[in-house]
């Protein structure tokens, strides 16, 4: 019995090794995010200089896919500002909507991601991350 | 026999109409009752259950997928239908009086204190009275009846006057609640000029939209309404499906309804968390087969089109309006030029009692109401304990409605010696 | 591939269970949470809107009497086929959630005060303990956990003890509220010694057969319970109904749910009287159709004989409880002796997420589900957030049990290096 | 257009000519009864001579089953005993229901509204009147 997966070496990479895992001691921004559908959570802390996350870190329980995704963004966002990821998010938001076909090249990176789209029940998933990291950018605006 | 060209169209899409009753072709014409389904409405059903029946939301599995993506997409395309921006407006119930007791219990007992009002007309159905007694009497507040045109027999039978409404505009008013079309008198309402007018005076306003949603254009954007409920089994749709449109600000202003699976965030021992609107007033499994069903039946529904459904439906009460001005001995109620109505048209015949006209058109396979038509306050207001009510579908005929009234021969024939 | 002869009998009936997922044969093992839906239902839907379809209780024509009587006559099966002795003590509702929701609302809410607790058990559904919840804030009561046994890994694994109920039964407690079958331990729990305790103390019991009503036999008149709550979903019934079993003493206790059409007598300008049970608690049009399916569906498992399924279900269980005896990296929350519990099956693949393993699964067309069940409060006191959960229905197969453990082989190779 | 109609002569004549119509002045007894469903309305007005029906009238706002039913049961109870008449009560819905098949002869004479009773409907219309006279039995008992 074999079949193909949808989990693929990179993702599980992720998985099983996260980047960034754990919690900012005395972070700038932190925010949590909350899965209704299954309990999982993740807690989101950013440490800044200016408008730059100059260091993050997530702490997440959740399935792989929460995990991947937590990993991937952590090194996506570094070293940028606040309203460039701002704005990533909402394209990445954009491109795992089911009628979007185009993934824009700045979020290439999250193929491996977007790719998953079609189980429309992981996309909360894939998004707990970055809407803890929407939330921190909401924080900082106010 | 003439035949309309869109019932011509229509009539084969519904199974039903092919029935004889005692021997004579079925003549639907009990639609503001309930409507007949097509044969794409039962076909959507049968295909959930035998190909994608799961539960939905929270499985990864492919057929929980697959319900889900029918759940919200029929979500969208609701919304899409009656002019909603998003469907994140768009709440499941069981139909328009869960939706407006949904409003009752979740909006406006929150909201409302001891000598508060509630605007109501004296054309309402039931389910769009009782709920806002109910609220009243837990809250301390009053109902206020909008009254309808009065004298039968004068130019403007059973109408709402816009002039009536700003005096009963006060401040201590809290919402009003009114129908888009009586489902007795046939009457349709101002409603965007009604939205406006309340509106002015930061009223919100409630439409009920059961008899309008299959025979007119519903944009509840355009309208500006707060609230719209309606019922799937109206338009063509299944049993167990219902409505309510609900505008993002009242929707923040809305504690929940019903408690249960799907409606929450964290559960705790004592309290809890609620989730998103509008997951937040669907709690437990949803009616996932109905609103395939319902989704399937606004589809026909547009394809049909909604202006060939109004003309289709002009023209027929235009006809039988030509032929109560025959009669002496029948009193229609409602308004008698076609631009005030629709075609939900209630009669009564002189000394004959409703129940026994409908029987006696049942025996020559027609179908009609009679009774009050939960309308209890309206017919108090016509002076009538009851009445024959006829309402038209896609496809009904002219030739229908010409049965009916040989029919009515026969009730004078066996009752009127 | 050992084929069960109730399974391989039955199996041709259920459409769905052709479909391949994958490129595998469907291995549906999700029926707690929904039930697959048998020809029968499919059909008696496709006839009921193909050949009866009409509104109810109002109409005197064929079509509206035949409605009425499919209504009022599945009204009467379902009675018979929980023991209840008079189809009045029968309310139709959307589901199991709702009709909690009615009793919490209808009953609970106008019979707590300050001071007054709920017994409900920490293995509750959400549906059986927000609505309490709701109700205890509405009035000042509070909610009093029956904790279940303790300690994973000792013999008595997530039962409730009759001893700790004993303690609990204070005066001041006004309902206990609890489940019959857990949709997670799959614990079965002692219903009737339950209820006799609390009706010693003159305590209403609620039962919540949600997962019980299609895998054992239900007799509410020897439970002798004052409710019980189920869905037709998941007795290989519709969605979109649900039933209240409310005993006599308990509806004349009740104050109206939801106002409308059909649950009214006279309607007055401010307030309203009402209709006797069961019509007082059934506003607005109710779900026909729906009825029609689950008398359906009743009849079926009356057919295939509720002996003949308890006994599949427990060969399920023995079998896949010896499997699970094989792997220590799976932890099974619940009873181990089938004397204790039904084929509803939660368990963890240690280091795995569930949402992980159900993904997996679904890759070989298994159908299981991944979350908290909508038990938020056991999954705390199991220590989890989440659990995998494989359930039984009347189709499943032991080979479907054996290709699931298969299958969690790849989700070890793929997610344990 | 011809067809068989359930409104045959004997309940016809009832209907148009009411036995026992209108209220007594100084009743023994008095109820009314109510169709919810339609708004029907009945009162019942009934003069004992001890246990004895020795007079009584209907007042019907209903239709012409309704008002031919009171007008046989008016007919049927004169000078018959309260027992008597509930015992009958008993036996008319008895017959009116789905599965009952023989008519007691007690009955006969209540055939014409019996054999309407595939109609279930009308059902609450042929039981208006009798529901108001085991109200003013019940009303005598205690
Ligand atoms: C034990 C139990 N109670 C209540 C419910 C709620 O049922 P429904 O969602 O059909 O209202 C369920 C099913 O989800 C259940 O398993
Ligand atoms: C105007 C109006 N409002 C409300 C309702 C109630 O709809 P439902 O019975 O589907 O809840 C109806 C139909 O009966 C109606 O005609």
């Amino acid at each position: 019995m074999s079949t193909n997966s949808i989990y693929r070496d990179l993702l599980l990479d992720h998985a099983r090794h996260p980047k960034y895992s754990g919690c900012l001691e005395h972070p700038d921004l932190k925010a949590s995010a909350f899965n209704p559908l299954c309990g999982d959570e993740l807690e989101l802390t950013l440490a800044l200089s200016g408008e730059t996350i100059h260091d993050c870190r997530t702490q997440v329980r959740g399935c792989s896919i929460c995990i991947a995704s937590a990993s991937m963004m952590s090194e996506f966002i570094l070293e940028r500002t606040l309203s460039e990821v701002l704005q990533i998010s909402k394209e990445f938001s954009k491109s795992l909507r089911k009628d979007t076909e185009d993934i824009p090249e700045t979020i290439e990176s999250l193929r491996p991601l977007i790719d998953l789209k079609p189980h429309r029940s992981r996309i909360k998933c894939m998004r707990l991350a970055w809407d803890a990291l929407e939330d921190c950018a909401a924080q900082h605006q106010t | 026999m003439q035949h309309h060209p869109l019932a011509s169209k229509v009539r084969d899409d519904f199974p039903i109409l092919k029935r004889e009753i005692n021997d004579f072709p079925l003549a639907y014409l009990d639609n503001a009752a309930t409507t007949q389904k097509p044969n794409c409405v039962i076909d959507s059903l049968l295909d959930f259950y035998s190909t994608h029946n799961s539960n939905v939301s929270r499985g990864v599995y492919t057929l929980a997928e697959e319900a889900t993506e029918i759940y919200e997409e029929g979500r969208e395309s609701i919304a899409k239908f009656i002019g909603a921006t998003d469907s994140g407006n768009i709440i499941f119930t069981r139909g328009t009086t869960e939706s407006i007791n949904l409003v009752a219990s979740a909006w406006a007992q929150h909201n409302l204190k001891t000598g508060d009002r509630i605007i109501v007309t004296e054309m309402e159905h039931h389910s769009n009275l009782v709920p806002w007694q109910m609220a009243a009497q837990a809250s301390g507040a009053e109902l206020v009846y909008w009254p309808i045109t009065p004298e039968a027999g004068s130019t403007s039978v059973g109408l709402l006057e816009l002039e009536e409404l700003e005096e009963l505009l006060t401040d201590s008013v809290k919402l009003l609640a009114v129908t888009a079309v009586s489902n007795v008198l046939g009457t349709v309402n101002p409603i965007a000029k009604i939205v406006e007018m309340a509106h002015e005076r930061g009223i919100p306003v409630l439409v009920d939209a059961a008899q309008a949603v299959a025979r007119m254009p519903i944009d509840v954007s355009g309208l500006d309404c707060d609230f719209l409920a309606f019922s799937g089994h109206k338009v063509y749709g299944p049993t167990g499906i219902g409505v309510l449109y609900a505008k993002k600000e009242r929707l923040d202003e809305m504690q929940p309804f019903q408690g249960g699976g799907g409606m929450i965030r964290q559960v705790g021992r004592q309290s809890s968390t609620w989730a998103d609107s509008p997951q937040k007033f669907e709690a437990g499994t949803p009616p996932v087969a109905e609103v395939s069903g319902l989704a399937a039946a606004l589809e026909y529904v547009s394809d049909v089109g909604i202006s060939e459904i109004q003309k289709h439906e002009k023209e027929l009460t235009a006809h039988a309006l030509n032929r109560f001005a025959e009669f002496s001995d029948l009193e229609l109620y409602g308004p008698q030029d076609t631009c005030d109505r629709t075609g939900v048209l209630s009669f009564n015949l002189r000394n004959v009692h409703p129940h026994d006209v409908a029987q006696v058109l049942d025996e020559s396979g027609i179908a009609v109401r009679a009774g009050h038509h939960c309308t209890q306050i309206l017919h108090e207001r016509l002076g009538v304990a009851a009445s024959v009510r006829m309402s038209f579908g896609i496809y009904n005929e002219v030739s229908e409605i010409d049965r009916l009234f040989s029919s009515l021969d026969r009730a004078r024939d066996i009752f009127l010696d």
